[in-house]
């Protein structure tokens, strides 16, 4: 045996910064093109930003008033800054920080709303509410899928989660004529879904994938079937719900900008709220989220500490189902007093694009669902104030931005290990 | 009669029986019994005789059963008349008109299918049929109403056209996926909204796709040198595209099967990892795969253009096949000759469907709760034969599962 | 506690994985359970812990019959076990992993993590680990992960503690620490199971020693037998437990890597400036603890890892920067580490796996079509050559047991006009028959004048295999040693340590 | 309930045994469906009605998309309609093959010329065109809705930017425009410039409607004239949700008659007489005079019309009633040109 024992190789490793031209890139490529708008199409004029909704309003902002084409360059300017930023930072090995990232794509944003906006009007209390409208249904939607992806088992089936809810809160909202017995029957709904999926899925080991598809083919043709053999008929009382009403917050609803946004809701959006906050408390710091994510990162090991994994994916598809049937529900209890045929229109696979681009997380995938909401309604906005843009080009608008955004920004995200794999035990 | 005497092995026909109740041919014609069977529920409940009858029921319930009765036999027989055989029509001809409407709707399900299966086989969610369908469509829509090009070449240069199309539009997907690692069933969906409102804009526009001298957002006809020609002469529908569509399943089955491509294209499929290791590129698969993917798809764009609709077409020429494409592919296990066959049983669906509505006056989405509940039980055998009560076969089959890569997650 | 399996029986479908065992743990001993792979170890042992349930025979605790239902009733009735492939959840922190379960919760039912936190010190400080409850176990090196399984079965109290080859991813210091925790816990009443092919470890710390072989229990034999003796049982026939091996004809330096470094995608620098050589017919071995830098390296060197600097030259040609098919095309072979994810395609045929990195031109390939005969023959030829236990080319290759796969991939590789020849793990879970037979395989290899690179983290493997042994350590070379240096002193080196004649030997080539 | 006599009860719904009797009417829908609270639903009403008349039964069959309407017509063809109502200009190809291959049958095409070569003529003699020139009406409705805003801004969008959508936002557009000139006022028209505008990108009701009819709302606008099908749902619950007092206008049918829930918002409604002329048309043919001419709605034929203001006629000044009775004889005489793309 030797005599000298000492340590050759220390214990530490190396550690190096990893840096990618990425930000720098994406942010020259933006504000190139950016800057091709005021310097191709000069806008005259000044952009008017609207902070209150109406005269009535208890708190009167004064309109925000820029003279479009200037500010418009200051902000191609600051935003060039923060690019030669990125790029000074990047060359010293230094990651961009997220910061600078916000920074810049709010130049970008206020750049581009004051040169689209010149001579006109911009409400921005509309703006943010209606994005916000927009965005309710896919974030219970996206809400949705996080749970049944997290406990791993893929879920296709939103889409058929949100029309089966929709369509079940017109008819039990008008049946009963209160919409929160509506709200708990689009609840059922979707909890029903994903208990057929978790069926076909997690007994019978059937590719979740293919079960999902297939909810979403069944859902359209069961609800369109329905409504145009029995409920367009009997408008009156089987498709005229009683909606939620917007009820306003004492106090938060007097916030400036912010208060009419938030605080002027219906129930449902407060509800949104409220699980969105209770789904990622719950998913990160109680034991029903520990045990979910454990199921749905590695089943076995799950098992071996007893957790019952089966169970544990039932209950949780199902609870998943159940939010985005609320989802459902506010197409025909808040935004439409009525169910149409398939008036959903897709909404699942946007919400199921929100997850993914949320990377499996509730905050995110609700920020994502607020993005597309937000470029679905500036869209409108804009075509509303006046755009030089055709109108297909202005709807193509959220898409692209979403195309983009996870290309340009987000790129590989991993999902929960397991999701997607039945568990087939010994 | 003695104990003895009594079979003392299972007798042949007990065998042969045995394997039937529990082999899939069984499975697959039980889940379409299970299916129809689902489907007579809503035909009945919301036929109107039916329901007048029932609400006699206790009075002279025999009312009611023959009213369901004849709702649902005379759902399902116009059903069968519209896609497969008509007794009713005068001349053969005629009676089997109905199969030939069904192979014309099978055709661009077949295409389609074998572009969503083959993504599939390559571990990739093809979920963008319908962008890729449409701008198929608006590639040969456009070379089909506005070119003037000879005989032949014509229909050719229509058809490379669309075929090119649906591959760009996919392979846009399959590009970003390669290079930035973007999930593709986000990029495959936003794809689809850009491309309807691309569509939607070229039909609006003068000089692109709109018919010349029309307000409408349609395109002109197609001229008569871009037909793909009717395959039985004037009185029947079925287009050459069905063609295109078995050459479709042909070549996927080559590549597949055959190729070193599709060699290297399912290696990524099953395992990345071990295809990475063994010098295959997967972000070049992937840009491959999607390309070959879109161009089937695109043929599915191109027979409805070309063929089906030949008097122009407007923004909702891919009628949501991009999407059943998704579960004929799935139907058929994602292998070309099973894609084929979900193809053609899906479209007899839809032929008798539109012969369902027309005669019986039953909503065409019949049809599609029936399909879709005969993929979910063709998927699940244990719970047909629980249904049934058939035998568990020796070998557990259940377990069996498609050839979709297994990588597919979302 | 005293524990009985009575006539435990458990099939796989035709396959009977265990066959009327019995088995009895005293109360405070430490049992060995030997057996070859495949042997039914582990499905005996998760039967017993209610993950499997037994489709025979009866499950004692001091004489009473229980009917685990699942994992659950097992650890309530005070059965722990550390799993052979780790029970963890790799994106959870130690905390997390532990607590997970049997979780408390404070107020708005918050997980209690500072209880957890507290469980997790309370524990490493009994036995001495090392484990900081809050580092996320994705990111802990293996031995670790280790402590962390055996920190989750001591804190529910198990009365019984089930270890399932604990010993293959520790170096023999560690080993030695285990064994002196299994001693410590046995002294304190617990019983123990203890799981190795390690004869040594057996010898060491058991009491009692139960073989089983093809799901049967095939004889009892005490910690004093011999090594021999315990490996004609386990095996059931004599065995070779030597590579026999001529001295190598050195030709030229083949391989020369220098300065070789590989980052990660979160920037740790996973190889570190590491420089070697390899000659024509020369087999270094790269040993370490698993997770030190040389799956990286290896994959550096066919092109498989991303963020490189240095570099790799084989026979003159720059490989670094290269793509792997390029590098495979230049007759670099390569045994990856993991066979069931790198290495093989298991939906594939036995005979499509045999061609997966020659998927162009030939010989398998004209005009970009397969050619099925040629394929066929040629897999039906390495299938005789390399005794692959088979029916046929078309078998799946997922359905072959692990050695055969194993020898799967290396037919594929050995196939081809090597130039160098990288084996990671070239024996990993192989049975000690289809060890002799890949050990030859890549002497042979050798011997023809091919460089071997050959990584193993089984000390005997690279002591077996070795003309030159070079250790490593967090992504650094600790140094480079003839192939018949001390084990003592090659797991000092495998700890980071030298001992002096490591210092005195060739350090760098 | 109780039984009915046996005999009756096999009998079925519709059908008496008189000479009408195997005459069939039929109708395919488009992609709309018969429920969309629009011109699909008010063709079919004219059908009903016309077979409820003549006392035989009728068939409907709805598309789902255009793929469908070439098969769907055929079907009808297969079951012996003898008239058949195609439903809006998406359905005119089909329905000029179909009309070709059978010259016994006649054919009612509801929103398109059936002229595809362009020559100003019907293509095939046994299709009768049913054309609406709706901009007459909104013209109206755009006039009175200008003499009606205080705000001085009136809001109009659609579905998607198809003519015959678009036919009603020209028109109104055109009618606030007159008013501008006669009045010297300077109301303005959010949400269509006469060129492009805000569309919701289809005509389901839903959070997209709602927030287009939000965005328009939000500009100050106090009449508002969504155009597509159900979208006016999601619109009225805009307007409910906003603070202010805005007036709806309906498209196609008369709002106030067949949805009540809009009874207190309704201003009026663009009429778009399908009913009517389907109606029409399906007697005739049962008749044996059906008459091929193209039927083309206007103010005088009373094809298009504004409805009956209900509940508004005490909010709006009677002589801006006057005016815009005026207004219609005016464009009835060819004194004030409305433009569409009906020429
Ligand atoms: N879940 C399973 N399904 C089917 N076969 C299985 C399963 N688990 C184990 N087997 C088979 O049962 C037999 C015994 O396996 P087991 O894992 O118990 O062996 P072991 O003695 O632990 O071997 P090793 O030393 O390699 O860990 C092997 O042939 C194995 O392939
Ligand atoms: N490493 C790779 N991974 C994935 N695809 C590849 C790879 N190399 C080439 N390909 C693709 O495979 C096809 C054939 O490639 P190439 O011409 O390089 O090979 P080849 O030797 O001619 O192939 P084959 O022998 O199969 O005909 C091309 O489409 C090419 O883009
Ligand atoms: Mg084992
Ligand atoms: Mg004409």
């Amino acid at each position: 045996m030797s005599a000298v024992i000492e340590p050759v190789v220390s214990d530490e490793q190396r550690k190096v910064t990893i840096t990618s031209w990425k930000v720098p890139a994406i942010f020259a490529v933006f504000t190139v093109l950016f800057a091709l708008m005021p310097l191709l199409a000069p806008r005259e004029g000044v952009s008017t930003f609207r902070l209150v909704r109406s005269a009535a309003a208890a708190i009167q902002l004064p309109d925000l008033v820029v003279p479009s084409n200037p500010t418009a360059w200051v902000c191609v300017a600051l935003m060039a800054v923060a690019t030669v930023v990125a790029f000074l930072r990047t060359r010293a090995g230094r990651p961009s920080p997220l910061w600078l990232t916000i920074v810049y794509v709010v130049l970008l944003l206020v750049g581009f709303l004051a040169w689209a906006s010149a001579g006109a009007t911009l409400p921005m209390i509309g703006l943010l509410t209606g994005s916000l409208a927009l965005a309710t249904p896919l974030i219970f939607g996206a809400l949705g899928g996080v749970i049944g992806e997290r406990v791993g088992v893929v879920n296709i089936a939103i889409e058929a989660q949100l029309l089966s809810g929709a369509f079940s809160a017109a008819l039990v909202g008008s049946l009963t004529g209160t919409p929160w017995l509506g709200l708990v029957a689009a609840m059922i709904a979707g909890l029903l879904v994903g208990l057929v999926l978790a069926v076909f899925a997690i007994t019978y080991f059937v590719n979740q994938i293919i079960v999902g598809v297939v909810l979403n083919v069944l859902v359209v043709g069961l609800t369109t079937f329905f409504f145009s053999t029995v409920m367009a008929d009997n408008t009156a009382t089987l498709n005229s719900p009683e909606l939620f009403r917007v009820i306003s917050i004492p106090v938060l609803s007097e916030i400036p900008v912010i208060g009419p946004v938030l605080f002027q809701q219906t129930v449902l959006t407060y509800l949104m709220y409220i699980v969105v906050a209770i789904v990622w408390y719950g998913l990160y710091h109680t034991r029903w989220g520990l045990r979910l994510r454990a199921v749905g990162e590695h089943p076995q090991a799950a098992d071996t500490v007893g957790i019952k994994v089966a169970a544990t994916r039932y209950a949780n598809v199902m609870l998943a189902g159940a939010i985005a049937g609320m989802g459902g529900a506010f197409y025909t209890l808040v935004s439409n007093p009525q169910f149409g045929r398939e008036m959903t229109g897709g909404a699942g696979y946007i919400a199921l694009a929100a997850l993914i681009f949320g990377k499996w997380d509730p905050i995110r995938a609700t920020l994502a669902a607020l993005l597309f909401g937000f470029a679905t309604n500036l869209q409108g906005v804009f075509s509303v104030i006046g755009s030089p843009v055709p109108s297909q080009f202005m709807l193509m608008l959220p898409y692209v931005v979403t195309l983009f955004a996870v290309a340009g920004l987000v790129g590989r995200s991993r999902p929960p290990a397991a999701s997607g794999q039945p568990y087939i035990k010994g | 009669m003695s104990a003895a005497e009594t079979a003392p092995k299972p007798s042949r026909w007990h065998v042969a029986l045995r394997q039937i109740t529990t082999g899939g041919a069984a499975i697959s014609v039980l889940s379409v019994v299970l299916a129809l069977i689902a489907g007579s529920v809503l035909i009945a409940i919301t036929n109107e005789s039916v329901q007048s009858a029932a609400g006699y029921f206790f009075a002279r319930p025999m009312d009611t059963v023959a009213a369901v009765w004849d709702a649902v036999s005379g759902a399902y027989a116009a059903l069968f008349r519209g896609a497969v055989f008509n007794p009713n029509a005068s001349g053969f001809a005629a009676q089997i008109r109905p199969l030939t409407e069904s192979l014309k709707f099978a055709t661009p399900l077949i295409a389609a299918g074998l572009g969503v299966g083959l993504a599939f086989r390559a571990g990739l969610f093809n979920i963008g049929g319908q962008g890729q369908m449409l701008m198929a469509a608006a590639g040969a829509g456009y070379v089909g109403a506005y070119l003037d090009l000879p005989v032949g070449l014509h229909l050719l240069v229509a058809v490379v056209a669309g075929v090119v199309a649906g591959g760009i539009w996919a392979g846009i997907a399959g590009y970003l996926k390669a290079r930035t690692g973007a999930h593709e069933v986000i990029l495959t969906i936003m794809l689809n909204n850009i491309a309807l409102y691309l569509l939607a804009w070229m039909l609006a526009t003068q000089g692109i796709l709109q018919a010349p001298g029309s307000n409408n957002p349609k395109t002109a006809p197609m001229a008569e040198t871009a037909l793909l020609p009717n395959l039985l002469g004037d009185r029947f529908n079925l287009h050459a595209g069905f063609i295109l569509a078995l050459v479709a399943v042909a070549f996927t089955w080559w590549l597949l099967e055959r190729s070193s491509l599709g060699f290297r294209l399912r290696a990524v499929g099953e395992n990345p990892h071990a295809a990475r290791a063994a010098g295959i590129s997967v972000s070049r698969s992937y840009v491959i795969v999607m390309v070959i993917a879109g161009g089937l798809v695109g043929v599915a764009g191109v027979s409805q253009v070309l063929g089906t609709v030949p008097t122009g077409f407007g923004g909702d020429i891919d009628a949501g096949m991009g999407f059943d494409a998704i579960t004929v592919a799935l139907l058929g296990r994602s292998s070309p000759i099973g894609i084929l066959g979900a193809g053609i049983l899906f479209g007899a669906f839809k032929a008798g469907g539109f012969s369902m509505q027309a005669a019986e006056q039953v909503p065409n989405e019949v049809v599609l709760v029936v399909q879709s509940l005969i993929v979910l039980f063709i998927a699940a055998p244990p719970l047909v034969r629980a249904i049934f009560r058939l035998p568990d076969p020796a070998q557990p089959r259940a377990r069996k599962r498609g050839r979709h890569a297994k990588a597919v997650t979302v | 506690m005293k524990l009985e399996l009575r006539g435990i029986t458990k099939r796989f479908g035709a396959l009977t994985a265990n066959d009327h065992i019995d088995l009895t743990i005293e109360p405070g001993e430490i049992h060995c359970l030997l057996g070859e792979n495949g042997a039914g170890k582990s499905t005996l042992m998760n039967v017993l812990y209610g993950l499997y349930q037994a489709d025979d025979g009866d499950i004692l605790i001091d004489g009473a019959v229980q009917g685990f239902s699942g994992p659950g009733d097992a650890m309530a009735a005070g059965i722990g076990m550390v799993h052979q492939h780790f029970m963890l959840i790799p994106v959870f922190t130690v905390a997390e992993n532990v607590m997970l379960g049997h979780e408390q919760t404070k107020f708005g039912g918050r997980l209690d993590l500072a209880a957890a936190r507290a469980r997790v010190h309370e524990i490493s400080k009994r036995f001495g680990f090392n484990v900081d409850p809050d580092a996320l176990v994705e990111d802990l090196p293996v031995g670790v992960q280790q402590r962390v399984e055996i920190i989750k079965a001591l804190s529910r109290d198990a009365k019984v503690l089930v270890f399932d080859e604990p010993t293959a991813v520790l170096t023999p210091q560690e080993t030695d620490e285990l064994m002196t925790t299994m001693r410590q816990l046995r002294d304190a009443g617990t019983s123990i199971v203890f799981i190795t092919h390690k004869l040594r470890e057996v010898r060491e710390v058991a009491d009692r020693i139960t073989v089983i072989r093809l799901g049967k229990v095939v004889g009892e034999a005490e910690p004093t037998a011999s090594n021999a003796e315990l490996a004609s049982l386990m095996v059931g026939r004599a065995v070779e437990l030597t590579v026999h091996k001529d001295p190598p004809t050195l030709g030229d330096e083949a391989l020369v890597v220098s300065g070789l470094t590989v980052t990660d995608d979160v920037g740790t620098v996973v190889v570190d400036d590491v420089s070697f050589s390899v000659h024509a017919g020369e087999v270094l071995a790269i040993a370490g603890v698993q997770g030190n830098g040389q799956t990286e390296l290896t994959e550096a060197i066919v092109g498989l890892q991303d963020r490189v600097s240095g570099s790799a030259r084989l026979n003159g040609r720059e490989l670094a920067g290269r793509s792997v098919r390029d590098i495979l095309d230049d007759g670099v072979g390569f045994v990856p580490e993991d066979r069931s994810v790198d290495g093989l395609v298991k939906e594939f045929s036995i005979a499509e796996n045999l061609m997966l990195d020659r998927s162009h031109g030939e010989p398998f390939v004209s005009r970009g079509t397969i050619r099925q005969n040629a394929l066929n023959d040629f897999a039906r030829e390495k299938i005789d050559e390399f005794d692959i236990r088979t029916q046929g080319p078309a078998q799946a290759a997922g359905r072959l047991s692990g050695g055969n796969q194993q020898k799967v991939v290396l037919a594929r590789e050995l196939s081809r006009d090597l130039s160098l020849l990288v084996a990671a793990q070239p024996t990993r879970g192989v049975d000690v028959g289809s060890i002799e037979f890949i050990h030859t395989r890549i002497v042979a290899a050798r011997d023809s004048g091919i460089p071997v690179l050959v990584i193993s983290t089984e000390l005997d493997e690279a002591a077996a295999l070795a003309d030159r042994i070079m250790v490593m350590y967090r992504g650094k070379v600790v140094g480079i040693v003839p192939g018949d240096t001390p084990r003592e002193e090659l797991g000092l080196m495998m700890a980071g340590m030298s001992g002096s004649s490591a210092l005195g030997g060739e350090t760098s080539a | 309930g109780a039984a009915p006599e046996e005999e009756t009860a096999s009998g079925g719904n519709g059908g008496t045994e008189d000479a009408a009797s195997d005459f069939l009417p039929c109708i395919v829908s488009d992609f709309g469906g018969f429920d969309d609270k629009s011109f699909n639903q008010l063709s079919l009403e004219g059908v009903v009605q016309a077979a409820e008349e003549l006392g035989v039964e009728w068939k409907e069959v709805e598309s789902n998309a255009e793929t469908d309407y070439a098969p769907n017509l055929e079907n009808l063809v297969a079951q012996g309609c003898n008239a058949i109502v195609s439903v809006g200009f998406a359905l005119a190809p089909a329905t000029i093959e179909n009309a070709k291959a059978n010259e016994d049958i006649d054919f009612i095409l509801v929103d398109d010329a059936a002229d595809a070569d362009f020559d100003g003529e019907t293509d095939v003699p046994t299709i009768k065109p049913l054309l609406y020139d709706t901009a007459q009406a909104a013209f109206l409705a755009g006039y009175l809705s200008a003499g009606y805003s205080e705000t001085g801004k009136v809001g109009t969008f659609g579905g998607q930017e198809f003519p015959t959508v678009t036919i009603f936002m020209d028109g109104f557009k055109q009618g606030v425009d007159y008013y501008n000139e006669e009045k010297g006022t300077d109301v303005s028209v959010v949400g269509w410039d006469g060129e492009t505008g805000t569309f919701t990108g289809g005509f389901e009701a839903g959070p997209e409607a709602k927030s287009a009819a939000q965005n328009i709302i939000d500009q100050g606008v106090d009449v508002l004239l969504p155009v597509g099908g159900p979208i006016y749902q999601s619109a009225l619950q805009a307007i409910k949700e906003s603070d202010s007092d805005i007036a709806l206008i309906g498209a196609d049918a008369d709002l106030y008659e067949t949805d009540p829930s809009t009874a207190e918002f309704v201003l009026t409604s663009i009429l778009k007489n399908m009913d009517l002329s389907t109606y029409q048309a399906v007697t005739d043919s049962a008749n044996g005079s059906f008459d091929p001419t193209p039927y083309v709605g206007t103010l005088e034929n009373d094809g298009v019309g504004i409805a009956d203001l209900h509940d508004f006629a005490d909010k709006v000044d009677a002589d801006l009633l006057a005016e815009v009775e005026a207004l219609k004889e005016s464009i009835i005489a060819g004194d004030v040109a409305v433009e569409s793309y009906l020429g």
